[in-house]
C-alpha cells in the first residue's frame, strides 16, 4: 500500500481497534496511540516531501499513486500531494491530535464518540489526498455526515436544531457541489474523447467557458457553505454553540478548511475564465462575511458564538484571499487556513475547558480567571492575540500575506475591498480584548469560581501541541509558505493565463 | 359475413363509450361489486376495439383475438381475487361500500 | 566598515530573558527573576554603549557621511520576489542614539523596580514583561525595513498592554489597558495601510532603499494622485498616523493619561522615555522621504505636533494626578519632537530641526524618566497620586527633590541645563521655516516651565500636610537610578549632536541663536514665576484666577471632553449602531430565511396531505384525471 | 422449436415447478409439521437461485414473443436475490401461530408473482406482457389481504386489486390502439411502424400511465402508501422492492426497445413524472410516523430518482438504472429487514417506539442507520454510489436542472431519514423496546442485506459487470 493511503487507512484500523476496546479508558488509549501515529506519519511526510523538493523533484504531485476504480466511468483512486495538500494534512493530524486529547473526559458513550470523531477525521485526510473528484467528493461527505451524531448526541443546548440545521445546510452545499462536478465530468473531454474526473486531466483538457459560468458559481457557493460564505453561514454559530469540544475544534479548525480547499482546488483551478468573470460578486459577499462577521462577534454573549463568528471573518478572509487569485494572496489563503484552523481548534478547546469547570460559557457570567486558571487564561492570551494577528503567532502572517498581496491588483475595485478587508483587524482587537479583559482580568464574578483546578496534563498537552504549531508558523513562516508557494507556481500561471 | 357494411366507427365509438361507462362507473358507484363490473366494460371495450381492429385492419392475422381471449381469461381471474377480497372485507367491515374503506389515509 | 553583527543580541538577550523568566520563573524565588532581568539589560546596555562609541567615535563618519549600515538581515517571510520581510539590524546615528537611550532608561527602571516593585504579586511576570519590551523595542528602533518595523511596532504594544494591565484585577488598569492597545491598533491601521500604499508603489519594504535619494520614492514621479496629493503623499500620512497612535498626538492621545494606570516605572520606561517616541523616531526614519518626496505630509507633522504640544500644555496645567501632568506634559514635548520634525529640512543647516527633535528626544528622554522614577518614589511615600494630597515633602526625601528640582529646570529650559540646549535649536528651526510654529513653541515653553513648576511647588513646597506615616527617602536601589538621570539630564545637553545626528548623516556646525534663546529662557522664568507666586506659600490666586477664566478652566480640567466623545463613539456608534443591528440581522433575518425554508417544506408537506383521502375513488380520479391531463398536454406539445 | 429452446425459459420453469413442488409437499405436511415447510422451500429456491447465475444461452421462441438475453439474465437474478432475502426475513413472520394454515401459499403466491415479472422481463411483445403483468400483480393482491382478519389488510388488498385493475384497464386499452395503429403487437414491429401522431401519444400515455402505477409514480402512487402499511411488513417488502424494481426494469426495457422514435417526447414524460414523485414523495414522507408508511413514501421518492437513470436513453443510463435498483434491493431490504424484525418481535411499528433503541439493540440500530443513510445516498454505504450514477446519467443528457431538483429532494430526503437515526441514538426513552435476539433465517437476511448494502458500491466489479451487459436505444 501507497504512504498516502495510510492517511486514511490509519484511522479506520483505529476505529476497528476501539470496536474492540471495553471501556473509556481502553478507547482513549488506543485512539491516542492512533493519532500519535498520524501525527508521526504526517512529520515523516512533511519531512519526506522536503526532502523531494531539495532533491530537486520538480513534479507537481509527490508520492502519487493510482488505482483504477470504475473503468466505464473512467473513475479511479488517485491520490498525491502537493505543499498545499501536505500543509492541510500537517493542520489536520495535529488538530486531530489535540482533538482526542480535549475530550479525553467522555463519559457518555465513548466508543462511539471516538469512532465517528476519527472516522470524521479520516474522510478530511482522504479529502486532502485524493486527485480524483470523484473520490474526493466522497471523502468530503464522509467527513460532513459524522457531524449529525456527534452534534446531535454529545451536544449542548438545542442540539437536535443545530445539528439537523448544520447537516442540512451543508449537504445543500455539497447537493450543488454534486451538480457542479456532474458539469465539470461531462465537460472534461472535448468530444469523442474519454471523460474523466482526474483533476489534472481536466485542467489540462480545460473546460468550454460557456459551461465554466454555469458551473463555477454552483461548485464555489457549494464549498462556500463549508467555508462559512456570507449569507449561508448561520449553520456555523448555532453548529458550534452546540458541539461538545472537539468536533468544535475539528469542525472549525479543519472542516470549514475543506470549504477553502475545494473552492481553490476544484472551483477556482478548474475554471478560471468563469472565475475571472464572476470573482467581484463573491468578493463583495466574502468582504461582507469578513467585516460582518467581526463586528457581529463583539456584542455576542456566549464564547461560543463570539468564536463563530470570527471564524465566519476569518475564514471570509480565506475565500477573499482565494478570489483574489493572485500567488500572494492564493499563498496567503492557505496560510490563514492553517492559522486559523490552529487557533481555532485552541479557541474552543479552552473554551470547552473553561465550560467544563464553569459550567456556563457567558461571560458576563465569569471573570477574573486568570486568577484561578492561569494556565487556561495564559493560553486563552496566547490565541485572542494570535487571532488579532499579533507578530510572532500564525495570525499575522497569514492576514499579512493576504493583504500584501491583495493590494498587489492594480484596479482601484480590489484595492478598495482590501482597505475594506484590512479594517477588521481593529475589530478583532475589540471583541477579543473585551472577552479577555470581562472573562480573565478584572474581579472574580461568582465566588464558586474561587476554588476550581488548573488545567490537568492532558489539557495541557492538547493545549501546548497547539500553541507550539501556533509559534512555529508564527516565528518560521518561511518554509511553510515557500513550500506552498512551490505548489501554487503552475496554478496561478494557469489562473493568469486565463486573464 | 355479419358485419357487412358495418363502418369500423361504429365500433369504435361503442367501445369507447363502453371505456368511459365504465370509468364513470368506477368513479362514482359506491358499491365495490359494481366497481369491479364497471372494470368489467372497461376490458370488454378494449376487447371490441382488438377485435374490431383485427377483423377490419388486419383480417390476415390474428393477434387481436387471441389477445381478447387473454384478456377475457385474465378478467375472469382478477374477478375471482376481487370478490374474494370483497367478501373478506365484508367480514371486516360489515359493509362493501367503498366510502367505508378508508381506515388508512394522509 | 566594521562588522556590527554583534549587536543582534542586543535584542536577543532581553528576548531570552523573557522566555527564562516567563516559561521557569515560577519556580525560583521572585527576585531571582528580578536579578536575571536587570542582568541581562545590563550586558544589552553594554554591549549598546560599546556600539555607539565604535560607530560614533571610533569609526565616526566616512567621508564626511555616518553610513547606514545592514548589519544582520535574514529573509522571514516572502510575499513576491521584490517584496519581503526580512529580520535584521540596521545602524544608523537614529538607532545607535536609540539603543542607547532605550537601553540606558530600561536598565535604570529595572534597578529602580528591585526597589519599587519589591513583594508585589506577580514580580516575576513584571520582569518578564519589562525583558519582552525592551525586546520589542529594541527590534523596533534596529528595524531594517518598514515592515520588521511594523511587527516590533505591534509587540511594543502588546507589551505595553500587558504592563499597563499588569495590576489586572483593578477594572481601571484592566479598562486602560485596552483602551490603550485599541486606539494604538487603529492607529496600527493606517500604519499598515501607509505600508500597503507604499510597498505598491515602490514595491520593496526596505529603508534604505526607500530613503536613500536615488530611491523609488524620491525619483518616483508619482503620477496617481487623490485630492491633490501624490499616493506617495497619502501613504506617508497614513503611516504617519501610525506614528501618531503611538505618540499619543492629537486627537490619538486619550489613551496616554489612562496608560498612566500602570506601574510608576512601566510609566517611566515605556509612557515617557521609549515607546511614545517611536512615533517620532518613525518619521525620523522615513525622514528624506518626507521631506523631499512629500513635504505636504510633513506639514501635517508639524502642524499636529505644534498643536499637541500646546493642547496638552494647557490641560497640564490644570491636573491633579501628578503622573497625568507628566503623561500631558509627555505629549507636549512629544508634540514639540514633531513639530521640529515638520519644519525641519533635508540637508546639513536645513535639516536643523531634524537634529534638534532627535536631541530633544534624547534629553527628554533623560529627564522625563527621571521625572516619573522621582514621582514614583514620591507616591512611594505617600499612597497618593493627587498632588492635593502632598506638599511640604522636600523635608523627607531630600535626594528625590533635588533631583526631581533639576528635570523641573530641565524641562523648563533653563541653561545650562540639556533641555535648554534641545528646545532651543527647535525653536530656531521652527523660527526659521513656520512663525506661527514658532509662536506655538515658544508659549509652550512658558506654559511647560508653569505647570512643571506647580507641580514641583505643590510636592515639595505649599502647605505642609500631615501623612499618616511619615514619608520616608525611597532606598538606595531605587534613589541612585535617580541620581544618574539627573546626572545625564544635566550633562547631555552637551552633546554635539549635530554632528552625529543629522538629516542626511553629514556633521554640521549647529550655534546657539541668541535670538531665540534668551526670549526662551526669560519665557521660562516667568512661568516659573508665576508658579512660585501662585504655589510657592498656599494662597488663593489659583482659585481666583480659575474662577475668572472658569470655561477654559473646566475645558482644560476635563481634558476637553475628548475621553467622552471617543466613549460616545464607540460605546454608542460601534456597539449600538454597528455591532448590535448586525447580530440582530444575523439572527432575525440572514438565519430566519434559512429557518424559513425549511418552515415552507413542512408546512406544504401538512398543506397537501388531503392528496391522501384513503378513498379509492379518489385516487381513480387522479389517476384518470392525470391521465388525460397528460394526454392533453402531450397531444398539443406534438401538435404544435 | 425444440426442447432446449424451452429450457431458455429456464428461470420461469423452475420457478414454476418449485411453486408445484411446495403445493405437493404441503399436503403431505399437517399440523405443526408444517413448519418445516419453511426451511425446505428456503434451501429449494436457494438451489434456483443458484441454477439462475449458471451460464445460459440467449435468443427467443414462441416466435420472438419470448426472448432471452444476459440483460434479462441479470434483471431476473437480481429479483431472485431479493426474493431470497423477503423470504428470510419473512421465516420469523411465517412461524407464527396464525400463520400455520396458510404458509403454502405465501410461497406460492409470491414466485407466482415473480414468475410474472420474469414473464413481464423477457416478453417480447404486448401479450407475453400483459400476461406477465397481470400474473405479477393479481397473487399479490391476494398476498395483501393475506392477513385476512385484520381489517387493514383487507383494505390493503381491495384497494390494491381495484386500481391495478383499473390501472391495467387503461393500459390495455392503449394497447388495443396501438394494436389499431400500427397492426401488431409485437416488440420489433411495433417499434418498426411507430409515428408519433396524436393518436400515438395517446395510446402511449396510456400504456405509461399503466407502467407508471406499477412503479407507484405520482401521481399514479396513491395506492402505495396505504398498501403498504395495511399489507404484512414482508409482502410490503416484497412489494417495494420486487415488484417495484421489475416494474422499473420493464418499462426501461420497453422504453428502450419499443419506443426509441419517440425518445424526446418520453423523456419530457418522465422529466415532468421525475420531478413530480421525488418532490411529493419527499413532502409526504416527512411526516410521517409509522415506519412502514414512512418507507412507502421513501420508496416513492426513490422510483422519482429510477426515472433520472431511465430518462439517460443510453447504454449509461440502463447501466445506472439497473445497479441503482440493485444497491435499491440491499439497502431497502435491509430497512425493511430491520422493521419487519422489530414489528415480528414486539408489533411496534412507530418511529417514536425506536427512541433509544440503540441502548437495547445496538446492531439493529446500526444496521438500520446504515441503510437510511445508503437511502439517503450518503458514501460510503452503496446508496451514494447508485444516487450519483443515477444523477449522472441524467446529466449525462444535459438535465442539469432536473438534477439540481433531485439533489435538492435528496438533500430535503435525509431531513426525514435522520428522522429515525434521530430517535434510535438521541432522544430519551424510558421504556425502549427490549433487547431481543432474531432467529438464524432473519439474522442471515439482515447480514446478506447489510453486506450487499455496504460492498456493492465500493467493489466496483458488479457496476462493470452490469455495465457489460447493458444496452442503450435499440
Amino acid at each position: 500500500m501507497d504512504i498516502l493511503s495510510w492517511f486514511v487507512a490509519i484511522p479506520v484500523l483505529t476505529v476497528m481497534a476501539i470496536l474492540f476496546a471495553k471501556d473509556l479508558k481502553q478507547t482513549r488509549i488506543i485512539s491516542a496511540i492512533g493519532m500519535s501515529a498520524q501525527l508521526g506519519l504526517t512529520t515523516w511526510l512533511v519531512y519526506a516531501y522536503l526532502a523531494e523538493r531539495a532533491a530537486g523533484n520538480a513534479a507537481a504531485w509527490l508520492f502519487k499513486y493510482d488505482v483504477t476504480w470504475f473503468t466505464s466511468l473512467n473513475i479511479h483512486y488517485t491520490v498525491g500531494v502537493d505543499g498545499i495538500s501536505v500543509a492541510m494534512i500537517a493542520l489536520t493530524s495535529v488538530v486531530i491530535f489535540a482533538g482526542v486529547f480535549a475530550s479525553w473526559r467522555t463519559d457518555y458513550l465513548p466508543r462511539e464518540f471516538f469512532i465517528s470523531l476519527i472516522l470524521l477525521s479520516s474522510g478530511v485526510f482522504g479529502f486532502f489526498i485524493s486527485l480524483d473528484l470523484f473520490t474526493m467528493f466522497l471523502f468530503y461527505e464522509i467527513a460532513v455526515i459524522p457531524m449529525y451524531l456527534l452534534i446531535g448526541i454529545w451536544g449542548t443546548g438545542p442540539k437536535e436544531y443545530s445539528a439537523m440545521k448544520l447537516t442540512l445546510m451543508l449537504m445543500g452545499g455539497s447537493a450543488l457541489i454534486m451538480v457542479g462536478l456532474l458539469g465539470v465530468y461531462f465537460n472534461s473531454a472535448p468530444a469523442g474523447q474519454q471523460l474523466t474526473f482526474n483533476l489534472n486531466e481536466i485542467a489540462a483538457n480545460g473546460i468550454p467557458v460557456v459551461a465554466q459560468q454555469f458551473f463555477f458559481p454552483m461548485l464555489f457557493l457549494g464549498f462556500g457553505v463549508l467555508g462559512a460564505l456570507f449569507p449561508f453561514h448561520t449553520w456555523s454559530p448555532d453548529g458550534h454553540a452546540s458541539a461538545p469540544t472537539a468536533v468544535s475544534m475539528l469542525h472549525a479548525g479543519v472542516l470549514m478548511k475543506l470549504g477553502g480547499y475545494g473552492a481553490f482546488r476544484v472551483a477556482i483551478y478548474l475554471m478560471p475564465e468563469a472565475a475571472q468573470d464572476q470573482a467581484w460578486i463573491f468578493i463583495i459577499l466574502t468582504s461582507v462575511s469578513v467585516v460582518y462577521g467581526a463586528f457581529g462577534a463583539v456584542v455576542q454573549k456566549d464564547l461560543k458564538y463570539i468564536n463563530a463568528y470570527s471564524s465566519v471573518s476569518h475564514c471570509g478572509l480565506v475565500l477573499f484571499a482565494i478570489l483574489m487569485m493572485n500567488q500572494t494572496a492564493l499563498n496567503g489563503a492557505i496560510l490563514q487556513m492553517i492559522s486559523h484552523g490552529l487557533m481555532t481548534a485552541l479557541f474552543f478547546a479552552l473554551i470547552g475547558m473553561i465550560y467544563g469547570r464553569t459550567h456556563t460559557r457567558m461571560i458576563n457570567e465569569m471573570g477574573g480567571l486568570m486568577k484561578v486558571l492561569p494556565f487556561l487564561g495564559v493560553a486563552y492570551v496566547i490565541a485572542g492575540l494570535a487571532s488579532l494577528g499579533l507578530p510572532g503567532l500564525s495570525g499575522f502572517v497569514a492576514e499579512m500575506t493576504i493583504f500584501v498581496g491583495a493590494y498587489q491588483h492594480t484596479d482601484l475595485f480590489h484595492r478598495f475591498v482590501t482597505i475594506m478587508a484590512t479594517t477588521s483587524i481593529v475589530v478583532t482587537a475589540v471583541y477579543i480584548l473585551r472577552v479577555v479583559g470581562v472573562l480573565l482580568f478584572g474581579p472574580i464574578r461568582d465566588e464558586h469560581h474561587l476554588h476550581l483546578t488548573d488545567a490537568t496534563w492532558w489539557e495541557r498537552l492538547s493545549t501546548v501541541t497547539l500553541i507550539t504549531a501556533i509559534a512555529a508558523v508564527g516565528i518560521f513562516p518561511l518554509w511553510l509558505s515557500d513550500m506552498i508557494n512551490f505548489s501554487l507556481r503552475p496554478i496561478v500561471e494557469r489562473i493568469v493565463a486565463a486573464l | 359475413m355479419m358485419t357487412e357494411g358495418i363502418p369500423l366507427e361504429y365500433f369504435l365509438i361503442v367501445s369507447t363509450l363502453m371505456f368511459f361507462i365504465g370509468i364513470f362507473g368506477f368513479l362514482t358507484r359506491k358499491n365495490l361489486i359494481t366497481m369491479l363490473m364497471s372494470i368489467e366494460l372497461i376490458l370488454n371495450s378494449v376487447n371490441i376495439n382488438f377485435v374490431a381492429f383485427n377483423s377490419y385492419l388486419y383480417p390476415h392475422q390474428m393477434q387481436g383475438q387471441f389477445y381478447s381471449l387473454i384478456i377475457i381469461a385474465v378478467a375472469a381471474a382478477e374477478a375471482a381475487v376481487a370478490i374474494a377480497i370483497i367478501i373478506n372485507i365484508y367480514r371486516n367491515f360489515r359493509s362493501i361500500e367503498t366510502d367505508k374503506v378508508d381506515e388508512m389515509k394522509y | 566598515m566594521t562588522n556590527y553583527s554583534y549587536t543582534l543580541f542586543i535584542p536577543l538577550i532581553p528576548l531570552a530573558m523573557f522566555l527564562l523568566i516567563g516559561l521557569t520563573g515560577h519556580k525560583f524565588k521572585p527576585i531571582v527573576s528580578g536579578y536575571a532581568g536587570t542582568l541581562g539589560l545590563t550586558v544589552a546596555a553594554f554591549l549598546s554603549y560599546i556600539t555607539a562609541i565604535r560607530y560614533f567615535f571610533i569609526e565616526g563618519a566616512v567621508d564626511g557621511t555616518y553610513p547606514m549600515i545592514k548589519a544582520v538581515s535574514t529573509v522571514w517571510l516572502r510575499f513576491t520576489d521584490t517584496l519581503h520581510i526580512d529580520l535584521g539590524v540596521l545602524i544608523d546615528p537614529i538607532s545607535v542614539m536609540m539603543l542607547v537611550v532605550i537601553t540606558t532608561v530600561s536598565l535604570m527602571v529595572h534597578l529602580y523596580s528591585l526597589g519599587y516593585m519589591k513583594g508585589e504579586r506577580g514580580f516575576a511576570r513584571f520582569y518578564a514583561f519589562l525583558s519582552l519590551f525592551s525586546f520589542s523595542m529594541l527590534g523596533l528602533v534596529l528595524a531594517t525595513n518598514i515592515f520588521q518595523m511594523y511587527i516590533f511596532w505591534e509587540l511594543v504594544g502588546v507589551s505595553s498592554f500587558l504592563l499597563i494591565g499588569f495590576y489586572y484585577e483593578k477594572p481601571s488598569a484592566v479598562a486602560a489597558s485596552k483602551k490603550a492597545f485599541i486606539v494604538t491598533r487603529f492607529a496600527d491601521l493606517g500604519f499598515l495601510i501607509g505600508i500597503l500604499m507604499l510597498s505598491f508603489t515602490t514595491d520593496t519594504f526596505d529603508f534604505k532603499t526607500l530613503t536613500s535619494l536615488d530611491g523609488p520614492i524620491i525619483t518616483s514621479t508619482a503620477g496617481a494622485s487623490f485630492m491633490g496629493l501624490s499616493v506617495i503623499t497619502w501613504s506617508l500620512i497614513f503611516i504617519f498616523i501610525g506614528g501618531a497612535g503611538k505618540s499619543a498626538m492629537f486627537p490619538l492621545h486619550i489613551w496616554l493619561p489612562d496608560a498612566m494606570e500602570g506601574p510608576t516605572p512601566v510609566s517611566a520606561l515605556i509612557h515617557a522615555a521609549t515607546m511614545v517616541v517611536a512615533g517620532v523616531y518613525l518619521v525620523a526614519r522615513l525622514f528624506p522621504a518626507y521631506a523631499i518626496a512629500a513635504p505636504d505630509a510633513l506639514h501635517v507633522v508639524g502642524y499636529v505636533g505644534g498643536f499637541t504640544s500646546l493642547f496638552a500644555a494647557v490641560i497640564a496645567i490644570t491636573q491633579i494626578d501628578i503622573k497625568r501632568v507628566l503623561a500631558f506634559s509627555t505629549m507636549s514635548q512629544i508634540g514639540y519632537m514633531m513639530m521640529s520634525l515638520g519644519v525641519s529640512g533635508y540637508g546639513d543647516h536645513e535639516g536643523l530641526g531634524y537634529m534638534a527633535s532627535m536631541f530633544h528626544l534624547f534629553t527628554h528622554a533623560m529627564f522625563k524618566a527621571l521625572l516619573f522614577l522621582g514621582a514614583g518614589a514620591i507616591i512611594h511615600a505617600v499612597h497618593s497620586n493627587n498632588m492635593t494630597d502632598m506638599g511640604g515633602l522636600r523635608k523627607y526625601m531630600p535626594i528625590t527633590h533635588i533631583t526631581f528640582l533639576i528635570a523641573c529646570l530641565t524641562i523648563a529650559g533653563i541653561p545650562p541645563l540639556s533641555g535648554f540646549w534641545s528646545k532651543d535649536e527647535i525653536l530656531a528651526a521652527a523660527l526659521h521655516h513656520n512663525p506661527i510654529l514658532f509662536g506655538i513653541g515658544f508659549g509652550v515653553a512658558g506654559l511647560t516651565a508653569f505647570y512643571m513648576f506647580r507641580l514641583y511647588y505643590n510636592i515639595f513646597w505649599g502647605t505642609d500636610r500631615h501623612y499618616h506615616h511619615t514619608p520616608h527617602e525611597a532606598p538606595a536601589i531605587m534613589t541612585f537610578p535617580l541620581l544618574f538621570l539627573a546626572v545625564a539630564s544635566v550633562f547631555s545637553g552637551f552633546l554635539p549632536f549635530s554632528h552625529m545626528v543629522t538629516s542626511d548623516g553629514k556633521p554640521f556646525e549647529a550655534h546657539t541663536d541668541m535670538l531665540v534663546a534668551i526670549p526662551s529662557v526669560v519665557i521660562a522664568l516667568i512661568g516659573i514665576t508665576f508658579a512660585t507666586i501662585m504655589y510657592k506659600k498656599p494662597s488663593t490666586i489659583p482659585d481666583r484666577l480659575a474662577g475668572s477664566i472658569k470655561g477654559l478652566y473646566k475645558a482644560s480640567l476635563n481634558k476637553f471632553w475628548f475621553d467622552e466623545i471617543y466613549l460616545f463613539v464607540t460605546k454608542r456608534v460601534i456597539f449600538a449602531y454597528i455591532s448590535r443591528p448586525i447580530a440582530w440581522f444575523d439572527r432575525h433575518v440572514v438565519d430566519a430565511t434559512m429557518n424559513l425554508v425549511g418552515w415552507t417544506v413542512t408546512t406544504a408537506s401538512n398543506k397537501i396531505k388531503g392528496l391522501q383521502s384513503g378513498q379509492l375513488q379518489q385516487y381513480a380520479m387522479v389517476f384518470v384525471s392525470s391521465v388525460v391531463i397528460l394526454v392533453l398536454l402531450f397531444v398539443y406539445l406534438i401538435s404544435k | 422449436m425444440t426442447f432446449q429452446d424451452i429450457l431458455l425459459m429456464r428461470h420461469e420453469l423452475l420457478l414454476s415447478v418449485l411453486m408445484l413442488l411446495i403445493l405437493i409437499i404441503d399436503l403431505m405436511l399437517k399440523g405443526e409439521s408444517r413448519k418445516s415447510l419453511i426451511p425446505v422451500s428456503l434451501t429449494l429456491f436457494l438451489g434456483v437461485v443458484i441454477i439462475g447465475f449458471l451460464p445460459a444461452s440467449e435468443g427467443s421462441i414462441f416466435g420472438g414473443m419470448y426472448k432471452t438475453n444476459g440483460t434479462t439474465l441479470l434483471m431476473k437474478n437480481i429479483l431472485n436475490i431479493a426474493t431470497l432475502i423477503v423470504f428470510l426475513q419473512s421465516a420469523a413472520w411465517l412461524k407464527k401461530e396464525e400463520n400455520n394454515q396458510k404458509l403454502a401459499e405465501f410461497f406460492i403466491l409470491i414466485l407466482s408473482t415473480l414468475i410474472g415479472m420474469n414473464l413481464m422481463i423477457s416478453s417480447g411483445d404486448f401479450l407475453m406482457f400483459y400476461i406477465g403483468l397481470e400474473t405479477a400483480t393479481i397473487p399479490l393482491a391476494a398476498l395483501a389481504a393475506y392477513t385476512h382478519h385484520q381489517t387493514k389488510s383487507a383494505e390493503a388488498g381491495i384497494k390494491l386489486i381495484l386500481s391495478s385493475a383499473l390501472s391495467s384497464g387503461i393500459l390495455l386499452y392503449g394497447i388495443s390502439m396501438i394494436y389499431g395503429t400500427t397492426g401488431s403487437v409485437y416488440f420489433t414491429e411495433v417499434a418498426a411502424k411507430w409515428s408519433n401522431e396524436p393518436l400515438n401519444i395517446m395510446a402511449f400515455i396510456f400504456f405509461f400511465s399503466g407502467m407508471a402505477f406499477k412503479i407507484s409514480l405520482v401521481p399514479f402512487h396513491l395506492w402505495t402508501a396505504d398498501v403498504y402499511e395495511g399489507a404484512p411488513v414482508n409482502v410490503t417488502s416484497y412489494l417495494s422492492v420486487v415488484s417495484k424494481g421489475s416494474a422499473a426494469f420493464v418499462l426501461m426495457t420497453v422504453l428502450y426497445t419499443v419506443f426509441p422514435a419517440m425518445v424526446e417526447h418520453w423523456q419530457t414524460v418522465l422529466y415532468v413524472i421525475a420531478v413530480l414523485t421525488m418532490t411529493i414523495g419527499n413532502l409526504f414522507a416527512l411526516r410521517q410516523k409509522n415506519m412502514k408508511r414512512f418507507l412507502a413514501f421513501s420508496s416513492i421518492a426513490q422510483a422519482g430518482f429510477i426515472l433520472l437513470g431511465i430518462i439517460g436513453a443510453s447504454q449509461l443510463g440502463m447501466t445506472t438504472t439497473i445497479f441503482f435498483v440493485l444497491t435499491y434491493v440491499f439497502t431497502n431490504l435491509a430497512a425493511f429487514g430491520v422493521v419487519s424484525a422489530i414489528s415480528n418481535e414486539t408489533g411496534k411499528e412507530n418511529m417514536d417506539d425506536y427512541n433509544g433503541l440503540y441502548q437495547t439493540n445496538p446492531k439493529l440500530s446500526l444496521l438500520l442507520m446504515l441503510a437510511l443513510f445508503s437511502l439517503a445516498g450518503i458514501p460510503p454505504v452503496a446508496g451514494f454510489f447508485g444516487k450519483f450514477f443515477l444523477f449522472a446519467s441524467a446529466a449525462s443528457q444535459s438535465f442539469y436542472w432536473l438534477v439540481f431538483i433531485a439533489v435538492v429532494n435528496a438533500t430535503i430526503s435525509l431531513y426525514y431519514y435522520l428522522l429515525p437515526v434521530k430517535a434510535i441514538f438521541i432522544n430519551k426513552n424510558e421504556n425502549p423496546i427490549p433487547s431481543f435476539k432474531s432467529d438464524v433465517y432473519t439474522r442471515t437476511g439482515l447480514i446478506i442485506a447489510a453486506l450487499g448494502t455496504l460492498l456493492i458500491g465500493l467493489l466496483s466489479i458488479s457496476y462493470e459487470y452490469i455495465a457489460s451487459l447493458s444496452y442503450g436505444l435499440q
